[in-house]
């Protein structure tokens, strides 16, 4: 790899970065739902990330099996959200509010 | 409703007040921190020490330093 | 030479096909991948427990975002002086790859300085690790604990660029595209890891 | 390496293989003695490039570490739900037999004293030694496992079920899969044990002995942490 490819233009990729991250500032300002900010945040961060291992990591010039290699965290990181899921929708958030009340009712 | 679920500790009651979920998370995270550079420091430093004896060895007239590890199969020796 | 401290340096394409140049680029390779399940597992679990908690306030209001902008303007500048630094390296030119290595390590400083201003404000304000006046005490732990980390990593990358910057200084030590090169370029992969955790964690900390 | 079906002269590296090889055959005595082990001699010298970690060795190295990381998973999960719960233990629910248990843990560390014992006495060669040893610490760790056994089920019979909450949960799956573990080391063990009957294992030969050492060694050291976390409050 050390000789095999023409250096990419680091600045543009800085510039990229740069670009991104002031659109991420924005999108929070932007009046849709939050459902639709999270989406734009993630995708946004997603492609800064890939921006970064393919370029200042040298991961695009390098062979697949690497890249597989790289991306093993991300999947088995995507399955922990989905396996989280039931921990955290079944019980509590939506009845916590009238939770909160029942130690000041003197219950406890 | 409450009584119960403290009764059971909860398993998933991560948002409900009475649960100190925050004392739960920072010892836990603490400790699954601390336990790789561990193990992993354990290894490296038994590994270092094993390479310290082969060169305690060259010193007590050996020819060289044996390898740390072999690259060669080793059943049928 | 010792049989033991051989380095391979030489190329063995027959039998690490992955990376041709070293293992050592793999090991670090495997050795993020296994960082990475960490850094993904805290933010998973953070995501989970925001999620399941309805009392969690709002990071953009409490924690404030223009200093945590330009700690990201910061360390991406670092990394791209970072690369600029390992190209002096290839190009055999020891002055700029020592300016862009000591540029980077000023910015991984500087990063570190500013997180320490960070966290001193956002404790004097009332965030503590276990509670906060503004609701859930998670919010506080969470993200003690995750930026806490990176920090860590931060600090030992600042400490690695440290060594790589002594070992390019020293007039004995080749430059070109050899064995040094290689070293550099490994210790370049961590810094972008950690600068690519920091987006991560900024993105999902600070902005969501 | 494929099988050359046309016949070809040997290449002259073959050649000088194959007499190494004979002369090698030649020097190898073709039944060797039985080794008592006294001198830690073998009857050929070490050859130099032995490795300074077996390779074996290092394999099981890495397998524990990997196995540390699993119980490491398993007792930050617990953490997790012990330091979260306002009280702990959960009233109402059996009390864990701590006393018991206590002696339990000393019989389990008596039995990784004798297997460090075994392990030191196939090194001076010693074939009796290590039999004894051997079968001391399959009788200690078997000892250990019964007491569990007989503890477990009248827990349950007191209603501490892996489903009657965390408090079963978590005690259930962290001691199970240690009790696995000392089950599998035990299997592994008597393995050994019948080898060593045998005669199989010499003063330079023994690294079967080494690696089921280290295992069952693995699972004693891990069990005083479980006991602290999970037994005492």
């Amino acid at each position: 790899m050390a000789e095999g490819h023409a250096s990419p233009n680091y600045w543009l990729i800085w510039l990229y970065l740069f670009i991104l991250t002031v659109v991420e500032i924005a999108v929070i300002f932007i009046p849709v739902a939050k459902l639709l900010i999270v989406i734009a945040l993630v995708s946004l961060a997603l492609v800064k990330a890939t921006l970064v291992a393919a370029y200042f990591m040298h991961l695009r010039f390098e062979g697949r099996t690497l890249a597989l290699i790289a991306l093993t965290p991300l999947f088995l990181g995507a399955l922990l959200i989905v396996i989280l899921i039931p921990d955290h929708s079944a019980v509590p958030h939506k009845t916590v509010d009238s939770m909160k009340v029942a130690p000041a009712a003197g219950h406890r | 409703m409450k009584a119960w679920r403290e009764v059971l500790a909860c398993a998933t009651c991560v948002g409900v007040p009475w649960v100190k979920a925050d004392l739960g998370f920072f010892w836990s995270a603490l400790f699954l921190m601390v336990v790789p550079v561990a193990v992993a420091g354990l290894i490296g430093g038994w590994l270092y020490s094993a390479y310290r004896r082969g060169r305690d060895g060259v010193a007590h007239g050996r020819a060289t330093i044996p390898p740390l590890t072999s690259t060669r199969k080793e059943s049928g020796q | 030479m010792s049989q033991v401290a051989t380095v391979h340096s030489g190329t063995e394409p027959a039998e690490s096909p992955l990376t041709p140049e070293s293992w050592g680029k793999l090991g670090m390779w495997i050795f993020l991948a296994g960082d990475a399940m960490g850094f993904g597992t805290l933010l998973a679990a953070y995501g989970a427990m925001r999620f399941g908690s309805a009392d969690w306030p709002s990071p953009y209001d409490r924690l404030g975002i223009n200093l945590t902008a330009f700690m990201t303007f910061l360390l991406i500048c670092s990394s791209v002086t970072m690369v600029k630094g390992l190209e002096g390296v290839k190009n055999g030119k020891r002055g700029i790859a020592q300016i862009y290595l000591l540029l980077t390590i000023i910015g991984g400083v500087g990063f570190l300085g500013l997180q320490v201003y960070e966290w001193t404000k956002l404790i004097d304000e009332g965030l503590k690790v276990f509670g906060n006046p503004w609701g859930a005490s998670l919010f506080g732990t969470t993200f003690f604990i995750i930026t806490g980390f990176h920090g860590l990593h931060v600090t030992g990358g600042v400490v690695y660029l440290s060594v790589m910057l002594v070992l390019v200084s020293k007039p004995t030590t080749a430059l070109g595209t050899g064995w040094t090169y290689n070293v550099v370029e490994i210790s370049g992969l961590y810094w972008h890891f950690v600068d690519l955790v920091w987006i991560m964690v900024f993105t999902f900390i600070y902005l969501l | 390496m494929t099988v050359a079906t046309d016949v070809t002269p040997p290449r002259r590296d073959e050649v000088a293989i194959v007499d190494g090889l004979l002369a090698d055959i030649g020097r190898i005595p073709p039944s060797l003695p039985p080794d008592d082990g006294d001198d830690g001699e073998g009857p050929w010298p070490e050859p130099e490039r032995t490795p300074l970690v077996a390779n074996a060795v290092l394999g099981m190295v890495m397998f524990l570490g990997a196995e540390v990381m699993f119980f490491a998973a398993l007792v930050g999960a617990f953490l997790v739900l012990r330091l979260g719960a306002q009280v702990w233990p959960p009233p109402l629910q059996p009390r864990l037999p701590v006393e018991v248990t206590g002696v339990n843990t000393a019989i389990l560390l008596l039995s990784g004293a004798t297997m460090a014992l075994a392990v030191r006495a196939i090194g001076r060669g010693k074939q009796a030694g290590l039999r004894r040893y051997l079968a001391c610490t399959a009788v200690l760790g078997a000892i250990f496992l019964a007491v569990q056994g007989y503890e477990w089920t009248r827990l349950v019979h007191f209603g501490l079920t892996a489903s009657s909450g965390t408090y079963g949960a978590t005690f259930y799956t962290l001691i199970g899969v240690h009790g696995a573990h000392v089950l599998g080391a035990l299997v592994w063990l008597s393995l050994v044990l019948v080898a060593a009957r045998r005669g199989r294992f010499t003063t330079r030969t023994h690294v079967p002995v080494t690696l089921c050492g280290m295992f069952w060694f693995f699972v004693v050291f891990v069990w005083p942490v479980l006991y602290v976390l999970v037994y005492l409050r």
